[in-house]
């Protein structure tokens, strides 16, 4: 059988292979992410960025249940200033970075846009999705598709850069806003954020756990959730989709990528699998190709619709 | 491993010095010396402690009261519940056929408790800023001290101790926890005198399980990766004795204390 | 210690113990039902009734994944002639019994109410809900404040029995509805139905396992979900919630109620532990009782709000 | 226990008759005879079939063509592939140290195949309506046939030649599947001649795994608690053979062939 062919593109940037740091999870240093591109991932995202630093919710901010993990970190992040100083020599983590860009008022993600402009990110991604940091996401009214599409083209005039806009799993008629911005100029769709909010309560505390009380749902248990989403939005936008959510194992990609997705976000695989989950996953992907007699992964994009 | 929060009963307290309580509770978790806890107080905080104690059943974490999540704990009563999840990080690799030598900087010495009661044929180097600071005296009885006022045992800092002490013992391993300027000056009086040595990092704790990048120190996770990394992992770690992350991700100076202060005491100026 | 009381009250039925199979799960027969009550639930919940007969969707309608269980049975049913015929004598359960009825129309559910006329049940439970019914639920619309007004009022006109309004954990802002069928004259609510929908595709067969390639997701996956609606929803109505999605243990019953429940509805627990899984939540909840001096399960209810 | 869908590769096809084919595939599942798995066909259904042959890791279904789905697993050539999941149910109880006696109706015979290969010292009735739907006869040589017609072996139904064979040999268990009114009638017969009797029942099987109450026979499951039931548990069972659930949860009788056709074959009149 002829080389494996394990690279894929999300608009014009080329991934070695599919696998894709998700936003939030250990980008907070540069160092981290390169460590991340290290252990095999084909791109890497960094935290969101805001225009202020941000310390983010009180502790516990991340909690795991059976079935995945609940999060409420708060956007915590030094600011675009001194973000944008960690990751000036961005390039130096090998492999193509996208900038996470946060804020409440289209003008923020404009201005945090800008204060990157001294730096070498490959793509913006805009989370328009949060559903437990007030004054973010789904809390600021982002989840819809008029402000969708304000903040996606306000950002579309003040950069080049591939712009991904993230949805959440949360709202009803995921499409429409996808539709929004693709009709902005996103260049792709990361699907999903996560899901909720939910809750867990220590019962013999009697008090919720996380600090902000609830937060998203990722992991496991999201992976349907986010599977129908990328299924939904491949027959409804022509970009490409990231589809992020409960992608732990070669398998999971290789169902996201069927669903429609062009590359596959991981998060919460970093807790289940480890810090080589990247690595493990195109492993597993490219046992399963040789067993299946499939030569380039692009093959698989989509088949399982009709 | 406990991923949720467990509240576990204080059924006992010591009062190691004005400054420093051990809290025991029962708990049946599996720890390595230099592991850590993930220590809940519901609807204030989570916050890391290294298991300082461990007696079958019988956990006890030994806590510097500092700021406000270490004053209620401080303020806990027997009877009283906490949250604890974990344990987390390597700990130490302990090498119990060395010549060894620990070396705990002000709270430091909690995070080095377990190793000493593990190893048979060690010194102990306790440091702080005066004699009414030392904790574990009845519990270790064969420690060397160092206050910097000289109120107790040797006048200095435990670098200078320890440096004293190599002259005229060589050790073959140092395990070392405390401000990390004084760890960074061990660590480097080792590579002089070729001493294998492990420090136990002192930074920003958020999930405890390697998932939110906030104790990232040179790439590495302290909550997985260490918080006890040896010479040749510190070579690679620019940021050691240098950088630190605050709560927002933002880089600072280790050393600089009005904006970290994870161990109150520094003692190796 | 004093004796346990484990007993509680929703609207004004009085149950031995809040365990309540939910609707959908095993209900297709007054036999299935009586050995679930048999089996120490506290009260049963029918399959879901509508006019007409419906054979519901082809097969696989039911699946499970690591994190729960995926399910589009399409509200198969034998219309409701048929069905009162099969409940005629529901009070030999020896439980109060809970029938569900489902419409498109305000007028089916009316029908389907005025159908049970002759039989003894002790409640009403309407879905708004499903996420997976053509023509029903939130495929139809039902799941808006409007619509949920309506359709509670057209059936509160026509029966006496407590009204339970069961809600969607996927509509963002349940509290509305909730208000809405609380203004409109429901008794409780029933807080959630399964939530999605989500997919899961079989990688080897390229296709969405569940023949109609989506379903709704119940279980762990589901309960901080839930747990999240049902402790909204406790602040913001004054009726009873019984608390539903994801509970398997004593504990996550416990959870549910501190959120706010009155009672819990138990539906992939019977999957995950079998179909005495009422009798081993109450047992559970019995001994938590005990270890932490609570005799009376009623002092628990809401105790996770501040 | 498979819990979704595995699909797995047709590696051999034996003809059985001119209605029923065995279909052999490779999985490592452990069966108890009188277990089902579910059969999946992409985008068309899911339904209940027994594992009739197992060989190690090479199992076979045996399938009787009756309508769209057994006709389209009929088409089934080697190499395509189906869905399967499972074991569900609870199987056979078999007790190798009786004198049994085995009685299959119509494609009935499959459920039992794994027993007959199980225990040692059987009588095997296999009743069909005509010679040509006789299956394995070269798998168990040595089963006492009778047809409707009198095509082969006995002339009549299975509850009369198993009444005849009663009368000479004195049976300490029966085992059966076929239509419903033939193990009804077989039940009678082992209860006036005080023989243990295990049968198979055939009920819409929906999810499997005992969450949907679609294959209820008076509360019991039985896609959990059967397929297989003893005596004692069908006294307490009265829709046991009068009715049967159709798809839409309707109550009909079990032997209108109009509404409810399990077993095509209905030898038992
Ligand atoms: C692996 C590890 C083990 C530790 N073991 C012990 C121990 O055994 N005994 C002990 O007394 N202390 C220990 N600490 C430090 C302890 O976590 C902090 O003293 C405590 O969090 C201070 O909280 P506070 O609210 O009282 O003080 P604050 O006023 O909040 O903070 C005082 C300083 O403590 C540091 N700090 C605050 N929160 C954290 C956090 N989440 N993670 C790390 N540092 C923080 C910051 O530098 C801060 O400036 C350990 C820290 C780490 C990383
Ligand atoms: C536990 C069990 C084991 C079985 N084992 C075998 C076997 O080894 N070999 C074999 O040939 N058949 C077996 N059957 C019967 C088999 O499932 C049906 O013959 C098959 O589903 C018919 O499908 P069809 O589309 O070809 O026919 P259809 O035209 O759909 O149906 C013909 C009749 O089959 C019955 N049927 C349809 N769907 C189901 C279903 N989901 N569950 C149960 N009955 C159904 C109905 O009574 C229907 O009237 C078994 C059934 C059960 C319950
Ligand atoms: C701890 C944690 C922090 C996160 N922070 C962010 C964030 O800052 N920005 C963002 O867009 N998404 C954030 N997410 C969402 C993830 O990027 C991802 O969309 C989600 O976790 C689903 O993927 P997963 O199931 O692989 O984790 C966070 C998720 C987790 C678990
Ligand atoms: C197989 C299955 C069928 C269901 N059918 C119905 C139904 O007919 N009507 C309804 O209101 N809810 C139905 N539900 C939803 C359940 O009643 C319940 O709300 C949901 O499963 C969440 O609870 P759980 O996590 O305990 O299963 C069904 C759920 C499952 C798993
Ligand atoms: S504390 Fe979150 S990665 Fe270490
Ligand atoms: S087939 Fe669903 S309970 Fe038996």
């Amino acid at each position: 059988m002829s080389k494996l062919n394990l690279s894929v593109r999300v608009g014009n940037i080329q991934l070695r292979n599919p696998t894709i740091l998700a936003s939030g999870i250990l980008g907070v240093t540069k160092a981290l992410l390169k460590r991340v591109a290290e252990n095999g991932a084909g791109a890497v995202t960094t935290k969101s960025m805001s225009k202020e630093p941000r310390e983010g919710h009180k502790n516990p901010t991340v909690i795991t249940f059976e079935a995945g993990m609940l999060n409420a970190v708060g956007y915590s992040n030094p600011g675009i200033e001194k973000a944008a100083r960690e990751f000036a020599d961005i390039q130096d983590v090998g492999v193509p970075a996208i900038a996470s860009v946060i804020g409440t008022h289209k003008e923020d993600f404009v201005r945090v846009v800008e204060g990157l402009s001294g730096t070498h990110f490959s793509a913006i991604e805009i989370p328009l999705s949060c559903p437990h940091t007030p004054g973010f996401g789904l809390l600021a009214g982002q989840g819809t598709p008029q402000a969708t599409f304000e903040i996606t083209s306000a950002v579309r005039k003040v950069t080049e850069l591939p712009l991904f806009i993230k949805l959440s799993p949360s709202i009803p008629e995921i499409s429409t806003i996808a539709k929004a911005a693709e009709d902005a100029g996103a260049n792709a769709i990361t699907a999903v954020n996560s899901m909720g909010p939910g809750m867990i309560i220590n019962i013999e505390a009697q008090k919720p756990i996380l600090d902000y009380k609830v937060g998203g749902v990722t992991g496991d248990a999201l992976r349907p959730i986010a599977t129908r989403c990328v299924y939904d939005l491949y027959e409804a936008i022509n970009i490409p989709i990231i589809g992020t959510g409960g992608v732990s194992t070669g398998r999971h990609a290789i169902e996201m990528m069927m669903a429609g997705a062009s590359a596959v976000g991981i998060g919460t695989g970093v807790y289940y699998r480890g810090i080589d989950v990247f690595k493990k996953i195109c492993e597993e992907i490219s046992q399963w190709m040789r067993e299946n007699s499939i030569s380039d992964i692009n093959t698989i994009k989509g088949a399982a619709h009709d | 491993m406990i991923e949720q929060p467990a509240m576990v009963k204080i059924c006992d307290i010591r009062e190691e010095s004005p400054l420093v309580k051990t809290l025991f509770f029962e708990s049946s978790m599996n720890f390595i010396p230099g592991q850590f806890i993930m220590v809940w107080i519901p609807m204030v905080d989570e916050k890391p402690f290294t298991v300082s104690s461990i007696q079958k059943n019988l956990l006890g974490i030994s806590v510097l009261k500092k700021g406000t999540f270490t004053d209620l704990l401080h303020q806990k009563r027997i009877g009283d519940t906490i949250g604890i999840r974990g344990p987390y990080g390597n700990g130490f690799h302990l090498q119990p056929e060395l010549h060894s030598c620990v070396v705990g900087g002000g709270i430091g010495i909690a995070s080095l408790a377990t190793v000493i009661d593990t190893l048979p044929k060690i010194t102990i180097i306790q440091g702080t800023r005066t004699a009414s600071e030392i904790i574990y005296r009845k519990r270790f009885t064969d420690m060397r001290f160092c206050t910097e006022d000289g109120s107790l045992g040797f006048r200095g800092t435990t670098v200078d101790l320890l440096e004293d002490i190599v002259k005229k013992q060589q050790f073959q391993k140092v395990y070392t926890c405390g401000p990390e300027k004084m760890m960074f000056k061990i660590v480097e009086l080792c590579k002089k005198h070729h001493i294998a040595c492990e420090v136990s990092l002192d930074r920003y704790i958020k999930c405890g399980f390697g998932i939110c990048g906030q104790c990232d120190c040179s790439g590495q996770r302290t909550c997985v990766e260490g918080p006890v990394f040896t010479i040749p992992e510190l070579n690679t770690m620019e940021d050691f004795g240098r950088v630190a992350l605050l709560k927002t991700g933002e880089r600072v100076d280790v050393n600089n204390h009005r904006q970290l202060s994870y161990i109150s005491i520094d003692n190796a100026k």
